[in-house]
This record gives C-alpha cells, sequence and structure tokens, in this order.
C-alpha cells in the first residue's frame, strides 16, 4: 500500500468521522434543550451582562474545583 | 456529551486544532515528493542569477508580474508553454505571484533581451508607451550582493541537495554542469565573468565602466536572471 | 458574593487602540499613494528620484499590506480581546499583576517588531512570500509576541469566574491557534549565514519548500491568514459588540455555535483556490473550490445571526451611527463571502484570476467589513474605557457615508477593471490570433484606476475623522457616569 | 414599495449596467464570447441580485417586524430571550450547497478523470482545427492584416505600433538595413542566420573608414543608381558577390539585404539576430501561417 492510497483512507475515514461528529453535536445541542438539561440561548447574555459586578451566568462552583 | 467542550479551554483548544490541521495534513502533504522533481532541461541557478532573483525579490517584482503560465490558449499565445511542476524545482522561494498588474515572466528570456531590458528599467514609457510602470534608476547603481547569492547557494546544495557540479540531462539530448564555486572569492569571480557578458551587450557607460572595474550593478545581475527565464 | 476589584483594567487595551488608529492611518496612507501611482506613475518619484526606490509602487506595497493586516487589523484584535475578553470572563486583569505586567511587555514588543518591519521592507528586505514577507530574525519575534497573547488568553482564562466561555472567546481562541499554525509552517527557512559559514547577509534565508509546494504551502497560509486574521477574529467582535450596543441578545446562539465549526472546518481547505489551473494537482484545485463554496454557509450564518439579532430595531440602525458601521459590516461580510467563493468556481476563476476584480474583492472584505468592524468597536469601547461620551455623532455620520462611498467606488472600479482585463487577455481576433498585446489590456484601466483611487482618498479621509474623533473623545468629551453605559454608547451631538 | 428595496434594485440596475457596458467595451460578450465569459458574468450578477435582496429582507424584517418567538423562560434585567431555530432559508442553502458540492465534485470536474492538460488540449484542437478550415486559403489583403494583429501583439512590444522601433531601440522596419547596422556588420561580420545561410560573413572585409561610410550609405538608402562612391565601395568590398548587384541576395549564401520579403521575416524569426541595437530573440512559437503573415506585413511596410 502506498502512501497515497493511505492519505486517500485517513482523509475518507477522518472526514467521516468530522461529520459524524458535527452531527452529533447539532442533535445535542437540540435534545439537551429539549430535555431541558442545558440552555444554550443564555449563553448569549455572557456578552449583555459583562459589568465586573454581575452575577456570572454560570459561576464556576466550588464543587467543579474539587471534581478537578 | 459535548458540553464539557464548551466549559474546558484546553480539550476546546485541542478540537480546534484537529479540526483547522485536517485540511493541511490532506492537502499539502501528499505530493511533496512527487512536485519538487524536476523536469528535464531544469537546472539550478547560477550565482550571478540567483543574485539577480534577489534583487527581483528585493524590489517585490512579484507584486505586479506573474511567473506561472496557465493552460489556457490565450495564454501559451501570449507567454509560450504552459508551466510545469517540475520546473519550478529550483525556486525557494516561488514567484509565481497573485496579481498581472504587468505581464507573466515566466518565460521572458525566450522573447526579451538584455538591451530592451535595460531600456525598459531605465525608463518603462519609453520602450512601452503607456507603460504604467515606474523606473528603476538606483538599479543602475546599487551593487549585487553576490555574497549572498553564494551563501544561499552552498545552502541549498547542502541542506536541499540541490545539484550543482553534476551532470543534468537537457531537453536536446546534451548535458549541463552548474558550476558551484569553492570559496566565495572565486564565486565572485565567476559572477563578474558572467556580468561581463551581460554588460558587452548593454548601452550604458557607467554600468561598463562598473563591471569593468570589477563591480556588478544590481541591473546587470537582475538581466542575467530575467534572460535566464526560458 | 467573593470580594472583587471595583473595574476592569483598561491599560493594555488603551495602549492597542492607538496603534490601531495610528497604523491604521498608516496603512492606508501607503494604499492611497499605491492606487495613485498606479492610476498616474510619475507619482512613483513624489518625493524625488533620489528616493524613488523608498516611494516606489512595489517597494510599498508589501508595506501597504503588512501594516493594514499586521498593523491595523492585528491591533484591533488585541485591542479588543484586552477589553472583551475580561469582560466575559468577568476578571479583572487588575487581579493578576503577572498578566498585566505581560499584557504591558506584550504591547513593547509589538511596538519594536512593527519598528522594525516597516524598516526592513522599506530597505527592501524581505521573502517574498505574500504576508510573510519578514527575514527569520522578525519572524521569531512575531512567534514571541503571538506566543505572549497566547498566554494571556489562556492566563485570563484560567482565572476567570464565568464558567462556559462566550463564542467571542472561541473565536479569539481559533484566531490565536489557528494564526500559530499556519504562521510556523509557511515560514519555515534555512539562514543561509550559518548554513555557509558566515558569508553573505546574516539575515538572508532561503524557504524550506520550492516551486509547486513552496506555492501550495504559501496559499494555504495566505488564504487562511485571511480567514484568521480577517474572519475568525472579527466575527468575535461582532458576537460581543452588536449585542452589547443595541441590548439585544444574538438571535440564535445555537446558530452561532454550528457556524464556528462549521467555518473552522470548511476554511482550511479552500486555500487551494488561489492555484487553480497552476501546478499543483487537478484534484486539490477541485478540493480548493468545493469546500470555497460550502463556505458560503457557515460565513453567512454567522452574518445572518447578526442581522436577525437587530430583528425588528430599525429605530436603532436608524438613529445609531454605531450601529450602521456594525449592520454595514455584515452587509459587506455577507457580500465578499458570496463573491469569493464565486471567483473560487473554476471557469470563473479563469477569467478573475490574476485581475483587479481579486484586489475589488480583497478590499471590499477589508474596508467594508473588517476596518468598519475594527472602528465600531473602538467607538464603543471608547466611552467605557475613557470615561468620556463619543465626542461627536454627527461627525460619526459623515465619517460612516464618505467611507461607504469610497468602499463603493473602490470595488465596482476594480470589479469591473477585472472583468475588463480579463476578458481582454483572452479575446481572439477574427485570424484565431490574440486580439490585444498586454499593454492595451494596462491602459484601459486607467479611468477604473483613477476612480479606485479616488474612492481609496475618499476612505482615508473618513480614518482621519475617525482619528480626530478618538481623540477629542479622549480630551474633550463630556464626562460620563457609569450608569450610562449600560447598552447604548453616549454620543455628543 | 419601501425606501430600501428601491434602493437595492437601483443598485443592482447600476452595476448590471456598468458590467454589461464594461464586457462590451472589452469585446468579449457578443457572439465570440464563449460559455465561460458568459458564467463569470452571470456569477457577477448573482452575487449582486443574492446579496441585495438578502440584506434588504433582513433590513426589512429590522423595520417593520415586531419581536417575536417563543420567549425563554429566564429573564434577565428585563432582556427576554428568543427560542429561535436555524433561519430555514439558511438551512436549505446548506443542503442546496452540498448537492452543488457533489456535483461539483462528481460530475462538473470529476476528481478522477478531470485534467486541465487534458482541457487545454482540446481547447487548442479546436481552435486550431476552426481557424485551420477559415484560413487555409487567403488573399493578400487578408494575410496583411492577419500580419498586422499578430505584429501588434507579437512584435509592437519592441518595434512598437508604428514599427519604427521606437528611436531606434529596435529596428525600424520601414527600411530593410539602417546605416548603423550596415556599419556594425562590416566592421564586425555576422552570423545571425545559423540554419538558412549557415556560411556567415566575415568581418573587416573594408577597412578604409570612408568605405565604411560609403557602402553602408549606399545599402541603407536602398542602392541609388547614381551613388557612384556607395556603388564603388560596395564592389571594393565585394559584397556584390554574395549579396548580388542590387542586394538581391543568393539562396543559401546571403540574405536578400535591399528590402524585406516573407522569407527573410521568416528567417529572422526562426534565428532571431544579434547587430548594432542590440538582440531579436527567435520567436519560434509562431505557427506557420502567423510567420507567412507577418511576413507579408513587414513586406509591405518597406514597400510604402
Amino acid at each position: 500500500m502506498d502512501i497515497a492510497t493511505l492519505q486517500a483512507y485517513g482523509y475518507f475515514f477522518l472526514t467521516a468521522f468530522l461529520v459524524v461528529v458535527l452531527y452529533g453535536y447539532i442533535y445535542h445541542l437540540y435534545s439537551a434543550e429539549k430535555k431541558g438539561t442545558r440552555d444554550y440561548e443564555k449563553y448569549g447574555n455572557i456578552a449583555l451582562h459583562d459589568d465586573i459586578s454581575d452575577q456570572p451566568i454560570e459561576e464556576i462552583s466550588k464543587t467543579d474545583e474539587i471534581k478537578k | 456529551m459535548f458540553h464539557w467542550l464548551e466549559k474546558n479551554p484546553f480539550f476546546f483548544a485541542v478540537a480546534v486544532f484537529v479540526v483547522i490541521a485536517f485540511a493541511g495534513l490532506i492537502e499539502i502533504l501528499p505530493n511533496f515528493a512527487q512536485a519538487s522533481r524536476p523536469v528535464i532541461g531544469t537546472k539550478p541557478y547560477t550565482t550571478l542569477e540567483l543574485a539577480g532573483r534577489h534583487v527581483y525579490i528585493k524590489n517585490s517584482c512579484n507584486a505586479c508580474h506573474s511567473q506561472l503560465v496557465r493552460p489556457f490558449k490565450s495564454e501559451t499565445d501570449r507567454y509560450g508553454h504552459y508551466s510545469l511542476s517540475g520546473e519550478y524545482a529550483y525556486d525557494r522561494p516561488f514567484l509565481w505571484g497573485s496579481k498581472r498588474t504587468g505581464p507573466d515572466l515566466m518565460r521572458v528570456g525566450n522573447y526579451r533581451t538584455t538591451d530592451w531590458h535595460e531600456n525598459h528599467m531605465k525608463d518603462p514609457a519609453a520602450v512601452v508607451p503607456g507603460s504604467i510602470m515606474p523606473a528603476y534608476g538606483w538599479m543602475f547603481k546599487n551593487k549585487a550582493d553576490v555574497d549572498t547569492a553564494y551563501a544561499e547557494q552552498v545552502t541549498v546544495n547542502k541542506v536541499f541537495k540541490t545539484p550543482y557540479n553534476a551532470e543534468l540531462p537537457m531537453a536536446d539530448g546534451s548535458k549541463v554542469k552548474v558550476a558551484l564555486a569553492d570559496s566565495v572569492e572565486a564565486a565572485r569571480a565567476s559572477a563578474l565573468e558572467e556580468a561581463k557578458v551581460i554588460a558587452a551587450d548593454m548601452k550604458d557607460q557607467d554600468v561598463k565602466d562598473a563591471v569593468a572595474k570589477g563591480e556588478i550593478p544590481e541591473i546587470v545581475a537582475l538581466i542575467a536572471y530575467l534572460n535566464s527565464l526560458k | 458574593m467573593e470580594n472583587r476589584p471595583l473595574e476592569y483594567d483598561y491599560t493594555v487595551a488603551k495602549m492597542f487602540m492607538l496603534t490601531t488608529v495610528v497604523l491604521g492611518i498608516v496603512g492606508m496612507l501607503v494604499g492611497v499613494i499605491l492606487a495613485w501611482e498606479l492610476a498616474f506613475p510619475a507619482v512613483n518619484t513624489i518625493a524625488g528620484s533620489g528616493l524613488a526606490e523608498y516611494t516606489n509602487f512595489s517597494r510599498l506595497r508589501p508595506l501597504h499590506t503588512d501594516a493594514v493586516i499586521f498593523g491595523f487589523t492585528v491591533s484591533g484584535i488585541f485591542a479588543t480581546w484586552y477589553y472583551v475578553g475580561q469582560r466575559v470572563l468577568k476578571v479583572s486583569m487588575a487581579e493578576s499583576k503577572f498578566l498585566m505586567a505581560l499584557g504591558k511587555l506584550h504591547f513593547v514588543l509589538y511596538i519594536l517588531l512593527v519598528a522594525s518591519v516597516v524598516g526592513s521592507l522599506l530597505l527592501g528586505i524581505t521573502t517574498s512570500k505574500e504576508y510573510a514577507e519578514f527575514e527569520w530574525p522578525i519572524d521569531i519575534a512575531v512567534v514571541v509576541v503571538w506566543v505572549i497573547w497566547g498566554m494571556q488568553i489562556f492566563g485570563l482564562i484560567g482565572i476567570r469566574r464565568e464558567k462556559s466561555l462566550y463564542i467571542s472567546i472561541w473565536y479569539y481562541i481559533a484566531t490565536f491557534l489557528g494564526v500559530a499554525m499556519l504562521y510556523l509552517f509557511n515560514n519555515m527557512e534555512v539562514p543561509t549565514y550559518f548554513v555557509s559559514g558566515g558569508i553573505g547577509a546574516w539575515y538572508h534565508s532561503v524557504s524550506m519548500y520550492s516551486g509547486t509546494n513552496d506555492a501550495l504551502v504559501q496559499w494555504w497560509y495566505g488564504h487562511n491568514a485571511v480567514a484568521f486574521g480577517f474572519t475568525v477574529p472579527i466575527v468575535a467582535m461582532i458576537y460581543y459588540f452588536l449585542p452589547k450596543e443595541s441590548g439585544q441578545a444574538v438571535y440564535s446562539y445555537k446558530l452561532s455555535l454550528l457556524a464556528f465549526w462549521g467555518l473552522m472546518f470548511v476554511y482550511l481547505w479552500a486555500g487551494g483556490h488561489h492555484l487553480l489551473f497552476s501546478t499543483v494537482p487537478d484534484w486539490m484545485q477541485t478540493m480548493g473550490s468545493v469546500f470555497s463554496v460550502v463556505l458560503i454557509l457557515p460565513s453567512w450564518g454567522s452574518a445572518i445571526n447578526m442581522l436577525l439579532t437587530m430583528k425588528g430595531e430599525w429605530q436603532q440602525v436608524a438613529s445609531s451611527p454605531l450601529i450602521k458601521f456594525m449592520i454595514l459590516a455584515s452587509t459587506f461580510y455577507m457580500f465578499s463571502t458570496l463573491e469569493g467563493p464565486i471567483q473560487a468556481i473554476k471557469s470563473v476563476n479563469a477569467l478573475a484570476h490574476f485581475t483587479d476584480w481579486i484586489v475589488g474583492h480583497v478590499h471590499d472584505g477589508v474596508l467594508g467589513w473588517v476596518a468598519f468592524m475594527i472602528m465600531a468597536a473602538l467607538f464603543h469601547m471608547a466611552p467605557r474605557v475613557f470615561k468620556r461620551e463619543i465626542y461627536s455623532k454627527s461627525l460619526m455620520n459623515t465619517q460612516f457615508w464618505i467611507q461607504t462611498l469610497g468602499v463603493v467606488l473602490y470595488f465596482t472600479s476594480m470589479w469591473i477593471a477585472g472583468i475588463t482585463q480579463g476578458m481582454m487577455w483572452r479575446a481572439h481576433d477574427e485570424f484565431g490570433n490574440l486580439a490585444y498585446s498586454f499593454i492595451d489590456t494596462v491602459t484601459v484601466l486607467h479611468p477604473y484606476y483613477t476612480i479606485r483611487a479616488v474612492g481609496g482618498t475618499l476612505y482615508l479621509v473618513g480614518m482621519f475623522l475617525f482619528a480626530y474623533n478618538m481623540y477629542k473623545t479622549m480630551t474633550s468629551g463630556r464626562r460620563v457616569e457609569e450608569s450610562e453605559l449600560q447598552s447604548a454608547s453616549p454620543m455628543g451631538a | 414599495m419601501n425606501k430600501t428595496v428601491l434602493a437595492a434594485i437601483v443598485v443592482v440596475i447600476a452595476m448590471l449596467g456598468f458590467t454589461y457596458v464594461a464586457v462590451g467595451s472589452a469585446g468579449g460578450m457578443g457572439g465570440e464570447g464563449d460559455w465561460v465569459n458568459k458564467l463569470a458574468v452571470l456569477g457577477a450578477v448573482v452575487l449582486v441580485i443574492v446579496t441585495a435582496f438578502v440584506v434588504t429582507k433582513y433590513v426589512r424584517q429590522m423595520q417593520s417586524d415586531t419581536a417575536g418567538g417563543q420567549l425563554a423562560d429566564e429573564n434577565w434585567d428585563g432582556i427576554g430571550e428568543y427560542k429561535n431555530e436555524l433561519p430555514f432559508g439558511w438551512a436549505v442553502i446548506f443542503l442546496g450547497s452540498i448537492v452543488w458540492a457533489m456535483w461539483y465534485f462528481l460530475a462538473g470536474y470529476p476528481v478522477n478523470a478531470y485534467s486541465q492538460i487534458g482541457e487545454y488540449n482540446d481547447e487548442v484542437k479546436a481552435h486550431d482545427t476552426k481557424f485551420e478550415a477559415q484560413f487555409a486559403k487567403m488573399d493578400d489583403a487578408t494575410l496583411n492584416a492577419m500580419g498586422e494583429s499578430v505584429f501588434i501583439v507579437q512584435c509592437a512590444p519592441c518595434h512598437g505600433l508604428q514599427a519604427d522601433g521606437m528611436d531606434g531601440k529596435a529596428a525600424n522596419l520601414h527600411e530593410r538595413i539602417a546605416e548603423k547596422s550596415v556599419k556594425h556588420i562590416v566592421m564586425n561580420g555576422a552570423n545571425n542566420f545559423k540554419t538558412d545561410y549557415a556560411g556567415g560573413m566575415p568581418p573587416m572585409l573594408l577597412q578604409d573608414p570612408a568605405q565604411v561610410d560609403a557602402v553602408a550609405k549606399y545599402v541603407a538608402s536602398g542602392f541609388k543608381a547614381d551613388d557612384a562612391a556607395g556603388k564603388a565601395a560596395y564592389a571594393a568590398g565585394t559584397c556584390n558577390t554574395c549579396h548580388g548587384e542590387n542586394g538581391e541576395g543568393m539562396p543559401s549564401v546571403a540574405p536578400k539585404i535591399n528590402g524585406w520579403e516573407a522569407g527573410m521575416v521568416a528567417t529572422v524569426l526562426k534565428d532571431g539576430k544579434k547587430g548594432a541595437i542590440g538582440a531579436m530573440p527567435a520567436f519560434t512559437n509562431l505557427t506557420a501561417v502567423q510567420t507567412k503573415a507577418l511576413g507579408a506585413y513587414v513586406s509591405s511596410l518597406s514597400k510604402k
């Protein structure tokens, strides 16, 4: 198997993989919102409420720090 | 499954990198060895030609002149045979350009000569009425940097195995050898020999005097380079 | 509530705002000189024939492109980063002495870099690769400056309060990574001085790649320098400044996310369209065409998202020149991201490549989209950074219309010039021979070159108005209270 | 109709008009224009129309729409959120562009079959067939006209549009040879036309400067019968033994020097030449028909 064939296979599988991931991501965006586990649209407010005294939209909590 | 990516800058950066590096891997890496194989008749630049190439680069001639003949009838009628990949094997960097404010120069050595270039560089509108190209008077005074050209020859010979001092097959079946000087002094001497041939066809007395004195004005090197484009 | 500093620290942002304005004027001034040189070649010796070497078209041309890309645009990116970064991460630079010092160092090194670039390009020290003209010592300095910026980004993210990264931050991260990768690979070069044992100029180098390979790497870089210099970071800006200035939330955050990944994946393939009908393999050219066209979607995704954010808000567009700038920027973004793909289709490219249509395309993107957005960003930042009202709203309006007229004159004249020239190059007469000699195709462009020069000059005039307005805002705008700075920027008459 | 739509239409019409005028003046559009040209212009047209109307659509939404859609549950400081889906048109174009990409990839420029060099060869073949048939037989006037058109593109860049050599920077083709050139050749000899005149001409056949001047004037001014000194010098230099009494030349020995003829032009194009003015390269990429036509045109110049 020469290098060109390897590259062709590499190209095909990597593209297929990325496409699957992208569509998986789209599915995730919608399903997460439907199930109510996450509301993506609220992140738009990060820009609107950006004063230093504003409450973060999603704060880094102490529990997260511990998990890390 | 995906949300952790949006909160985790490290993995997010990795993901972005994978996605953007992907196209480069596929598009650029293949054909690398293949595309740099020279076609028959291509030879490395001599010291003076390379010094001329540096003058060409120094003045960004490539901002207005391409060196790429595309395979269209209208282009091959105007400029000659379409470009082949292997013809550029010794071009570091490539000088294809991206804009033709002036004509293509890939094969200008086939249809212009020393005296024309001399007139043209001195006052473009005198030979091409209506030309918008500026004059390049300082090239008749500034001296070409032969040393750097020689340093580049040594470098490409050492690092990229550019075949100096080797028999190279030409299109007509003959063999040609482009010599690489042993020392910078020898390189200066051989460049001067080349320069004398060019200067003999030129009219500018100052240039002729300079070459007689052993100096090489930029214009002489540039013309050597332009004449080598075939 | 944990203890927080009183406010964001904009010291570094201010410094880069200054260079944005100054280098913008420098870059565009050089551009205007170039435009007049093409229309009237006598301008080449404007400073006398003794200095012609430094004022002629070919020597100035790389200076123009690099001043606008690495001077104006990159300054704008840095300036907005040092503003937006803090705010959407809800962390002040004052909270980290290290980041503050690093930021100042970043600016100082950047200035030194700019000075050395200007000097070396004027002297003709260049590698000839477009937008990568710098020789190896400057390349190393570029890498250092860029890495410092990366440390800033990730440093600030490391101490953030907001858990999720706002979409603008995504785009800034992508800018950092994209440019880093592209710049490194394209500038691989071997210094000849060291290999040859100390002969010739010490700064000279020779490219690692030759001929077709070099072209491939260069345009993979060249096109994506546009992606990661002129598109990605500018999208980062509009995703922050338009919602913020108008007080409207982004129309669809989901669309933003999809457009982001789409752009990341598709953009890098498109570089091949600079090499259509060249000596790179046919399949790669086809790939370049296909992905260029598919690229319309992620680009338009962001642009439409921004226009829809203003849905039902016409009174804001009509009354605020600042929002006008951003809406027009979105529009030009849509225009040039549709124009580019059309030029990337092989049969169109056969006509358009090497002509002024390409120059026109670049400029409707850069003048209409990039520069408009950066100026809008600076206008928005000014009252918040200087705590003063924008000096004059009517001056902003004047600037807006002058510059819009300038861009329109620019791209229409170049569009027509390009198609005319492309047609004349390929025209055959009734005998089957070429119909025009090359010089015919040059002289016919004179009127278009003149119109372009006028358009460019108008734009430059607008830049001066911009600089004046910013200066007056800094020095004599009315002082404003924090409460006035919620959404729409306060402006004087 | 609202103002924005009107403005969009005006811009579109103006752009189309400009493009049409520009393209028309470049002579590419009419019957001569091939489909590629048309596609390019069509692309430009599509570009303006699509952008103008899409932008107009959104501007109108900004103007007249009231913000709507389902409000999200959250509410921050009075700023609501709309749960909007991807715009429908965008999604449709997205699918459309994927279909187009497939077509381009598989049928338009098939990755496994398309080759630009193959396309070039076809183009050249079609071009040659068309014009070979058309110009198989030509009268002198057509040949001359064709020669002029080739001259303007291929020769005028050096010899000038008027073929006058632009102040001595190239040969003036209204005369066969200039005095300066004759002198140069007499002094230095000549061996330019290696293919047709392999022997070349030796230098220094005349050594007396007065005689060199005389012969130069005699040859350059067209062998005037009353120029006795010139005639004598011409004979003294034994010029006549090769170039003939009146410079009519001798096949394979010496070229004709009393005027241009098609054969001589072909010889110059084949080998190029180098003389007092400078060097002219060989023009080997011209076709036989083009060479012949140039010969006819250049010959006609010196006859006037």
